[in-house]
């Protein structure tokens, strides 16, 4: 088997600033947008720029995440030659194989690799929201002859000192990497986003590996560890819309956006569709009690109370009298009648009884965890 | 172990009267609901009954029913170890040519060989003109209890809720221990204000021995298989006929009246459970697509919708299939807009339907009558100039 | 980027003289080399090019093709985006009353919408009787290389290797080094000592844009769509007609004898690792199976078994297919015997082809020549009393 | 979701008696009997017993095991309802989630079974050569109204002491556990198979976890917890053929026996067929130097030497020649020319170059690793 590029996912970490969302789930499979997971976007990212073989490196509470990728049939990613593969921790005659870090779960998987014999490797996070063409960076790797490629996006000159800043020369060689600079020379922030020749790579994780074992992680030590070596390293600048959903505030905040069917994101683009495992459900059921504006509502929902400025996810259920606000609702949430739901991110199978209240602010969203109740009724039924 | 019946489903229902929504597409196609079709449900009974296979028999072509039930995983017809959807198509062309002609068209030798490779106890003949949702295990239990070689599905509608000119049979039921179909009578002889008669629902469950013998007889005396016939060869021989009454909701579509109400019957949420929140979930073939938008200006009430909609006007009492636009100002009511739908600005339309991709422009008013809605063809673009000449 | 081409297989090949192996099924369905179908190869070069839909045209019902192909899975044909295998049966039968009736079938729409719907720079259009291993990559390649709107192969042969009489058109290429198609000859007008030869491999890549215009044409001309009726198309437009060589083994499927050959031929190992042990495997609908088992008394030389079989007798210069049994005694020798045979014990067989499931009962002596192979039909069971009659 | 049954297959165990055969792949994924891997028979009883829910807990060295089960494809066990699910280590809040036993394995993955809840929870061992309807035992288990059913098969009486032994009284009720007893009162060996009430065997696990967290072993700790409290255990007998192949010689012999089409194993029933992953290969090639008895051969061999009672699995080749004696070939294993194998057991992808010799006895099977080269030219190439 012979493969030009091999993208890694990287979706074990826990996202543990997302509290109580990321206690049973990995965050890439957080539920997003009404009928999404985050992985999808990385996903439909490689499906869409035709890079049909993908490792989804899991580690951190992956069930939801295994049966959400499957065989990867829902991006069209099932195919004979390649397709997507979970991989996990496992054990070996030497010992138990966890994952360390992002270098050290690549080198725990070097076997996996090795099957496919790509040329290069492209690295990816399970837990951006962006649409970005791999291809395109990939010729970019190609046509300057690079050792690594790194994704960077220009942000804001204030904000800089807390990324990790790639430092170009004219040709966009990355010439010095600085992990939350105070004084910024650059505003190019590392995406977590790589291209790597997959030889070289390799050469440095097994050398290290026969040594100190401390490549763990892209940023801390294999860039240093290339600058070191004056390997040939590019920034390849990506713009448009592109989110780190980490905090509550900013995964509030992207699926606000994502209402508007005008936002720059356009995920309603058939061009460049965002696919995710369809939930079968029968439509969608606006009573006569109705009343939503500025929202979007997936397959499922039976709403009978008013919606402004919300996203319903799949199998939601809004009693009459029940107003939701500002808020993003995920997967198979019942809500009472005469309920508040202001500002808030309710978890999936969340039930909130007729009358309770669940109001945040913006900048303090409210959150209801995965099959948390609330209200009256909790020790019935 | 491993499947519990083999299949067959008639997919001739006439449609004719179905015009011009069947111009391209069997009765089993017709979209159903915002995001079925009619296939959907016979298909569904077999998926939550785990069965593996099935054998189709289509009057035309049936390309748009190949294109809708692909490889059958949507419904886990397609193990690679005894499952498969087996279609035989053009089964009306190539019967009238091999009278004409006396070609044998292995029609007969098309459903032994399915029936035998699949190598089960029990048979089902359905078709896909009586929208239902059928738990089939319910149905083999029934059928084993009873220990009869062959039972039909009936439910007791009132006359009234069949059209007057209906395919319905009527099923003769006798009561008491055991419900046996003693007679089968034309639906058409019954009076319209018979408060209870039983419908027969075009399914029957055999036992595969039975079944065979029947085909053989199908087979010699040129018959259709179908329900229909197998009910009448059982009495025929005094076989007993097991009764299995259906409770749940069912609408014999038969023409554009019943088509539209049967739609609109889902506004009432008795009827949508019933079909759809059952047990048993009703299964399609899902399509990515984004939810659907509510604009600013949207207004919309006691209606239902798929995903991938963008909605800026008002809509009442409708359904509104995939990707459909409704722009500001407009006003849909009464009204079944099949997929890719889009409605101008300040259109209004009462009582129609559109079949796929209708294209209304800004300011035109369309309004049929609850009794007669209007029937708008694929593709169609209705502007102020055109729109009394789409109106026939 | 997703696909590369939409595929369209012609699967019209004159099945005459391949009688009685095709009175149930099409060319493309042929049984070939111990468990492939002659469509395996086309559908084999569009697995190994990640080609991820096909649309089919068949002469007959297509049956013996659909069982085969299922869902297409086996050669990544299923995707939920945007893949496919799009059958069109019956293609001859409609064109036949469509013309004597005056219908519109739709053959031309459905080319459209297929290639339309694909959504590729490249069309393909193959048939599937003449047997070879193209890679496609490397043809569509050298098309953009060459930058013609169309590609047609080709592989240089003696005439001789062709049968007299023979559907395979001869391509007049000019040499040098803009290599193009400049003329299309009838093959059988070469003499048969021709030393060097171009044959067509009824196979053409064309630019998406061409092929519509191309299909435009076909259309108001009632032209079949082929590969020799686009070339012939882009040489009475003046179209520079790319040549691509093929070097790899082929063989025009066209009569008994040349199926004969074909399968004789794999037992040159030359011919058989050129045709299954390139780069790009071979890749057919695998069925489960145990090892085949050689006994004690057997003895089996030059020869190429599939799996499942059973061997006590004697085997030499023959090819046997899935499930067969072969009892002690026996001695089969430059034969073809297709899946399921039974041959009894001290049963003589020489010069051969079994259709599937032939039983032969003790004792029985059969041989054709090298030049007239005894052709036995489906389900045949050879007595020592029948076997004269078999032998017609 | 309900599921009447739940198959659980035990496959993360190393299986370290098979030596070198077992240190890159788990002893479930070792090829066997020419087209076959071990888990096969138990895959295969499961789909054949009506049994199509199985989740199949791996844990060393999984990558070939996961490549081989996939979706459960191969055994018609890709379905909508239930299925085949890979069950391997994880990480949570909790720590991470690494299997120290078979009962422990199972409460690791409760969450998985709950999802399904199951009335009964199959355990099988993904490690035994046999064929057998799991749905008879379970409706014995059904009849008996037991707690737990266990399968056991009779065994030699002077080999009983080698097992764990079940003593049943006139009903089949077990009465008591031994393992290994010196002094066996019975000769009915456990099989590893069991059929659990799960509601009853979750509470003993959840229990037991939040207090001293011992139960980690069916055999050493769940049987003898149930035997104290009086839980309703039967004992179900199978008569047939069972082998544990858990070393070199076992494995052998059973290959050796499986030659023969006549053994009771009877792997060409086409009513309970062994299922397994096909691979894609052209036919079996036997040259006219070809000498071939009471074999058997496999697709995509090529035979151009002498092979005697002996099994190729597929993509074997054997140079002129060579003589394959009483050996058990696996999977694209190149034999030179004028080699000698006897009484062998030859890994995966291995290579024998010309001349090279490897001759066991039939106490003492010699053995070749997957990928080992033996021979002349082992440097070059």
């Amino acid at each position: 088997m012979k493969t030009e590029t091999l993208a890694m996912v990287l979706a074990g970490g826990q996202g543990s600033r997302l509290g109580k969302l990321t206690k049973q789930i990995a965050k890439p499979a957080v539920p997003f947008g009404g009928k999404y997971r985050i992985i999808d976007f990385a996903l439909s990212n490689c499906a869409n720029s035709g890079i049909m073989n993908v490792g989804v490196v899991t580690q951190y509470q992956p069930q939801a995440l295994n049966d959400h990728v499957g065989d990867g049939k829902s991006w069209g990613l099932n195919r004979h030659k390649g397709g997507a593969t979970i991989l996990q921790p496992y054990a070996s005659v030497d010992g138990e194989k966890w994952f360390k870090g992002t270098a050290h779960a690549i080198y725990q998987n070097i076997d996996f690799i090795d099957r496919h014999n790509p040329d290069y490797v492209l690295i990816l996070s399970g837990d951006h929201i962006y649409k970005m063409d791999y291809s395109k960076m990939i010729d970019f790797h190609k046509e300057t002859a690079a050792s690594l490629t790194v994704g960077v996006i220009p942000v804001p000159w204030d904000e800089a000192s807390r990324f990790g800043i790639m430092n170009t020369d004219l040709t966009n060689r990355i010439i010095e990497f600085e992990e939350k600079p105070k004084e910024p020379k650059s505003n190019l922030a590392s995406m977590g986003i790589y291209v790597f020749n997959w030889a070289r790579l390799r050469q440095y994780l097994v050398d290290n590996q026969a040594k100190d074992r401390t490549m763990l992680d892209f940023g801390h030590d294999v860039i240093p560890a290339y600058l070191r070596n004056s390997e040939k390293m590019f920034a390849y600048s990506f713009e448009g819309y592109w989110k780190d959903v980490g905090t509550l505030e900013s995964l509030w905040t992207a699926n606000m956006e994502l209402i508007d069917p005008t936002h720059e994101l356009n995920i309603r683009d058939r061009d460049w569709r965002i696919y995710s495992r369809n939930p079968d459900t029968p439509p969608q059921f606006l009573t006569k009690d109705a009343d939503v504006v500025n929202s979007t509502i997936t397959d499922g929902c039976y709403v009978a109370g008013e919606v402004d400025h919300s996203i319903l996810s799949y199998n939601v259920r809004v009693g009459k009298g029940s107003v939701v606000k500002d808020s993003f609702i995920m997967p198979n949430v019942t809500i009472g009648s005469n309920v508040r739901v202001e500002h808030a991110i309710i978890g999936e199978d969340a039930k909130i009884y007729d009358g309770a209240e669940i109001i945040g602010k913006e900048d303090e969203i409210a959150v209801l965890g995965y099959e948390e109740e609330i209200g009256g009724r909790k020790d019935e039924d | 172990m491993r499947t519990k019946l083999a299949a067959i489903l008639n997919l001739t229902e006439d449609a004719e009267r179905l015009q011009p929504l069947t111009e391209q597409r069997p009765v089993a196609s017709l979209p159903f609901g915002c995001r079925y079709r009619l296939i959907d449900f016979p298909f569904s009974s077999l998926y939550n009954a785990e069965v593996i296979s099935a054998a189709l028999f289509i009057s035309g072509s049936g390309h748009s029913l190949y294109d809708h039930i692909r490889s059958g995983s949507t419904w886990g017809l397609d193990s690679p170890i005894g499952g498969g959807v087996f279609t035989h198509s053009h089964i009306e062309w190539k019967w009238e040519i091999a009278k004409r002609e006396n070609i044998d068209v292995t029609y007969y030798d098309n459903h032994r060989g399915y029936v035998e490779r699949a190598n089960t106890d029990h048979v089902l003949i359905t078709g896909s003109g009586i929208l239902c949702n059928v738990n089939l295990d319910s149905v083999i239990q029934y059928h084993e209890t009873k220990g009869n070689p062959i039972t039909a599905l009936f439910k007791n509608v009132t006359r009234a809720s069949l059209p007057e000119e209906t395919n319905v049979l009527r099923y003769v039921v006798n009561s008491g221990q055991a419900e046996n179909v003693t007679k089968v009578e034309s639906m058409n002889e019954v009076p319209m204000d018979a408060p209870k008669v039983a419908a027969g629902m075009d399914m029957v469950l055999m036992d595969t021995e039975f079944f065979l013998e029947y085909l053989d007889y199908a087979d010699e005396n040129m018959k259709e298989v179908s329900a229909a016939t197998a009910v009448a060869y059982a009495l025929k021989q005094d076989v007993l006929i097991s009764a299995y009454e259906y409770t749940g909701y069912m609408k014999s579509i038969e023409d554009i009246q019943t088509y539209y109400e049967a739609n609109m019957d889902m506004l009432d949420e008795n009827n949508f459970n019933s079909l759809f929140y059952r047990n048993e979930p009703v299964v399609t073939r899902t399509r990515h697509g984004a939810p659907t938008y509510y604009g600013a200006t949207s207004n919309v009430t006691n209606s239902q919708l798929a995903s991938d909609c963008e909605v800026y006007g008002n809509v009442k009492n409708s359904l509104i299939f995939r990707k459909s636009k409704i722009a500001e100002g407009a006003t849909v009511s009464d009204s079944v807009l099949m997929q890719g739908a889009e409605i101008g600005k300040d259109v209004v339309l009462k009582h129609v339907i559109f079949d796929k991709k209708v294209r209304v422009e800004d300011g035109v008013h369309l309004e049929g009558t609850p009794d007669n809605p209007i029937v708008i063809k694929k593709n169609t673009v209705i502007t102020k100039e055109n729109v009394k000449e789409n109106v026939q």
